[in-house]
């Protein structure tokens, strides 16, 4: 095991995935000469060069379109989206086209590509630039969405989205990339799909991904002070959504506190919610919380931007409200 | 060309428009749901256009795309039967009129987002490039599509990386009703690939021969790494947009002047006049096509529904 | 009171707001020449003229775009989105633009606009031109999302969206055009994000909107049958989204279906289902259930795209599950 | 020009410079978060630009928009205080750098998602139209925004509609670490407008006077109502593309060079040159800048930050 950052652990995803296999290529804004806005792909135009490291005009439909194409001749594109902000401008390529193409056409269609999009707020970025809409994309089936919470998940997940034969929106969160954690030596690859119990605890159930991950741990930490045992599960894929571990450990706690850093309504915690609801009703112990965004475009200034983001209070305040 | 090749081209022309004319039938019929754009006029377009192709090329267009099915080698039995939604149609009767295809003919598609598809093009062009293939990508489009973003972002791509794509603008003079130059700058659609300093020609698209000939011009221009090219090929669609267009944009007179140049029409009096072919022989084509149209909606009729299960397939390839 | 259709409800509502206030103008594919492609503009061309009535190019960015700049100058654009699938082609332009503009800059920016878009399947128009994706809309604060179900619901709220001062998403359902309903005499505005019980009941409470609507009814009648008499409350606005009828109804009931056309994963029934039961958790008897469209991209074939969406039989078993 | 009006100029011109070298001090103290493009090198651009319009003209650019928000008129101390997030700030702190903007000075943002303010832009310019006002509205943006299909979209429908826009580019040969060259199918920028048929020209940016005079002939062109009009102002960011930039793309070499050219230096030279102005006069003007860029820090540091309520302001104008 070595203890390494996200950053290093996307970065090694990649790098050993096309080692591994010719057909993987990267297409994106600045990932070549640059190395990558957030340095992930530092190092990758030298070593690749331009025909598999290759920088894009600022067109992200073209980027998203460009995949698909390439992917449907049978090469495995990753394309990279600056922000998951800028997905916005390759919409219809993304949930019309790359979610669609394999069932409309009964099949014929294989598309085996990845997009990798950072997202999240808490830089003061701005309201544009600060987004966590990942249930948005989630909605659509066709699109399969993974969004990990640590070094471990991120690499094997990204090798797993890169050898799948689906499209695959692959989130990464900008506050994370900073984070280190211990990964496996060698080649691994953990199937997308399949939320985990991250942190074991018997006596509420606090579901979360991403970065908000982090957030629920630290929670977790005070709660423990507190004798308060909190298990963790993540969800890693927003879709497939796999509620397997979450109903086991609900089941168990019979109380839930699910935690995400995007807006409450139409969100991520009201479909985890619901679902718990209608799959383990007389487990309920108490009404389940949701921690999420306030309601409003992120804020420049920093005081505001943090009121409206999630914060570790927040989740300790939920978790004692459902205890 | 040969004989056998002329008499090719025209069996495919009237073949398209046989079809189309069932197909329209069908619609009034109830059994085709959706939007059914019919090409006739513009079958001399994609005729010659896709006969200038070698195999390795692929072929992409937008939702009007029976005529060019067709012409990549799809049976009219699989077009019929994918329009009236049969699990014997090309897409097993999940994609419908704008969503033909066949991947074993290199064609990638029927695509129903106006433009959306030339990006994808350019990615098909990147894909061959990326795998040293000397195939060409050949996308289709409309004059109205030129005027979205995906066209501008495809074309700069295309261009700045070189790609081995050919791209084809019919300009059938409308997108629905509006007129091109109500909603173009420039009504020469081709002006507009000078903003890329990709080259072009345009060409008349009732007469087939022309199509071809200046398709496998640029066809082999672009086969020989030189980048992309742009064809801009001027057409008129016969009928309206799609079934139930009340047509109040253009008057019946306009469209009664392009019908004096049917593409089928002008194509048959060439081969007649040029000695190519006799009335008679032309008869057995027009004869063997209309076998084949009836065949095909024969089949597509008795051909079974897709079975429920199907719902549930196709969503992924791997399972989750 | 006069019966007219909902078609007829919406050209009449934009008819009149056009002639009240010269600063409305309406901007979109096929809205002028050719009357709409769904025959709401009918007329309007010859009757407002070329400045009024503005056919655009196939540019769904340069649309929205166009309307917020317009906007912004105090004029009131009402641009249509022939469908509502191709709102992703815009989706920039209304999630980053529209709906953040005026926060953004601390309230300088106000964008009196109305966003009309058709939306909903069963026409087998297969997979990208047949969706639902009101929720993913409604995700985004600063955006109101209203989807009405009655031509008079249609016209007042149209109205009302027209007033407005905030950028507005107005969903139309296709196949509600030709349905006909009593529509008040002359002016009248309603409200926006004002739920609305539509039919008394007390057994169960039916939460919907839209074209669920008009199913939900044809379900309650098909209960009334069998004695049970189900309250319907229509959302009307998905944002803001309005529980207060929802909650009354729901705490007289104590069981609730939630219908809408869309997908369920991320869909509203989660939210509405969501916050039923963080609101009125105590009233709660049995797990509320959702009916929704399948999750798989629609198909052409009339059985299956069928099959996938959701039907009467559907909610009258709904309704029977949490009896 | 009048002596008073060239001293004005060049006074904006120090004024941007010093304030955004005090902005990169008070960005690497912490004190400004997110992301900071400076305008550092580009100055004569905005100030040549905006001193050609009339008070009727709206102003829309992009993130990179400091300069552009002083030459509109904003002061240096809403400028500055919103980039430290106050209330003071002329987005009341809720828009920071990327979003500064004054409706009455008829400034309109401040953009930060490449390109999508080109079709805001032609909606402004629609407004007006549609009002009968006759002002310009003036949309500046880089090279490396007219790759994307905004652009596209935007250019079209200006001309199709023959809207009051002037369509101004940036060029400053970098879209952050890009090349022109390596992303744009034409490397000169203004070959783009031909695709649409709009008018364009190309003028030295470095050269605030040759910027000024292409501005009032273009902004003149398109009051007259002759449609949009598509100017090319080639020009060079000295800084990185926003703090913490490795500069990877290109040799401190061209930067140096560049840097000769600077646009302040050279427009000094020419008041001296042409006897406008002495040393001491502009240096006095220096003067007045510096102590105007010190008072808005001041002021900036110790106004209050936007109150906790304003958190849930602002979302919609009608209370809902
Ligand atoms: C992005 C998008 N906007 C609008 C439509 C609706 N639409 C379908 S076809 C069409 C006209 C296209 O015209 P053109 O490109 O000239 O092709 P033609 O129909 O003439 O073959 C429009 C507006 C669509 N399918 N996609
Ligand atoms: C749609 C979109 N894609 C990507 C970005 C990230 N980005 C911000 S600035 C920039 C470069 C823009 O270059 P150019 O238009 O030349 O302007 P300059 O920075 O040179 O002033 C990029 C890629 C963005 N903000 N929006
Ligand atoms: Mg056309
Ligand atoms: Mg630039």
């Amino acid at each position: 095991m070595a203890r390494i950052t996200m950053r290093e652990a996307i970065s090694q995803a990649l790098w050993e995935e096309m080692e591994r296999d010719p057909s993987v290529f990267i297409l994106g804004e600045e990932v070549g000469v640059w190395g990558g806005t957030y340095a992930v792909t530092k190092g990758f135009y030298d070593h690749f060069g331009p025909e598999r490291v290759r920088d894009t005009p600022i067109a992200e439909a073209a980027i998203i379109g460009g995949a698909i194409g390439a992917a449907l001749t049978g090469t495995r594109p990753v394309a990279e989206l600056m922000t998951i902000n800028f997905a916005f401008s390759a919409m219809d390529h993304i949930v019309n086209e790359a979610a669609k193409l394999h069932y409309m056409f009964g099949g014929q269609f294989v598309l085996p590509m990845v997009i990798r999009a950072v997202g999240g707020g808490g830089r003061q970025l701005g309201a544009t630039h600060s987004q966590t809409p990942d249930a948005v994309f989630a909605h659509f089936p066709g699109l399969k969405v993974v969004a990990p919470g640590t070094p471990e998940d991120a690499k094997g997940l990204l090798k797993a989205a890169i050898r799948s034969n689906d499209p695959v929106l692959f989130i990464e969160h900008a506050t994370l990339y900073q984070v280190r954690g211990e990964v496996p030596e060698g080649d691994y690859v953990i199937p997308l799909g399949k939320s985990k119990v991250q942190r074991p605890g018997k006596d509420v159930t606090i579901i979360t991904y991403s970065k908000m991950l982090e957030l629920s741990t630290k929670a977790a930490d005070q709660l423990a002070k507190e004798g308060i045992e909190a298990e963790i599960v993540d969800l890693r894929s927003l879709r497939p959504l796999d509620m397997g571990p979450v109903l086991e450990s609900f089941k168990k706690t019979n109380r839930a506190v699910i935690v995400e850093e995007g807006w409450r309504s139409y969100g991520v915690g009201s479909e985890v919610a619901a679902r718990i609801y209608e799959e383990a009703f007389d487990y309920v112990d108490a009404p389940i919380q949701r921690v999420a965004q306030k309601e409003v475009p992120l804020p420049y200034n920093r005081t505001l931007e943090q009121m409206a983001l999630p914060q570790i209070e927040d989740i300790v305040k939920a978790v004692k409200e459902v205890l | 060309m040969k004989k056998e090749e002329h008499l090719e081209l025209y069996y495919q022309m009237v073949l398209i428009r046989l079809v189309e004319e069932q197909a329209a039938q069908l619609y009034q019929q109830g059994k085709i749901g959706g939007f059914l754009h019919l090409y006739i006029g513009q079958e001399a377009v994609s005729t010659g256009l896709i006969s200038a192709r070698q195999p390795q090329d692929r072929v992409i267009t937008a939702y009007r795309d029976h005529g060019v099915a067709i012409n990549c080698g799809l049976s009219a039995r699989e077009v019929v039967a994918e329009l009236l939604g049969k699990v014997t149609g090309s897409s097993k009767g999940k994609g419908g009129s704008m969503h033909m295809a066949d991947v074993n003919k290199n064609f990638w598609g029927g695509h129903a987002i106006v433009g959306a598809h030339l990006p994808i093009a350019a990615g098909l062009a990147l894909g061959d490039q990326y795998q040293k293939n000397d195939g060409v990508t050949i996308c289709m489009f409309g004059d109205g599509a030129t005027n979205i973003g995906y066209f501008h972002e495809a074309l700069n791509l295309s261009k700045v990386w070189n790609l081995p794509v050919l791209w084809v603008c019919e300009n059938n003079q409308y997108g629905m009703g509006t007129a091109v130059e109500r909603a173009s700058a420039v009504s020469e659609i081709r002006q507009k690939a000078e903003g890329y300093s990709i080259p072009s020609s345009r060409v008349d698209g009732m007469d087939v021969l022309a199509v071809r000939k200046a398709s496998e011009e640029a066809i082999a221009y672009v086969r020989s790494g030189k980048g992309p090219y742009f064809l801009e090929i001027v057409t008129y669609r016969f009928r309206g947009h799609s079934m139930g267009d009340p047509e109040r944009y253009r008057k019946a007179e306009e469209v009664r002047q392009w019908q004096e140049n049917d593409p089928i029409g002008i194509y048959r009096r060439y081969l007649v006049d040029h000695a190519i072919a006799t009335e008679s022989e032309l008869n057995e084509v027009d004869q063997r096509a209309n076998e084949t149209t009836l065949d095909a909606v024969q089949f597509a009729e008795s051909s079974p529904e897709p079975p429920a299960e199907m719902l549930f397939q196709h969503i992924y390839v791997d399972a989750d």
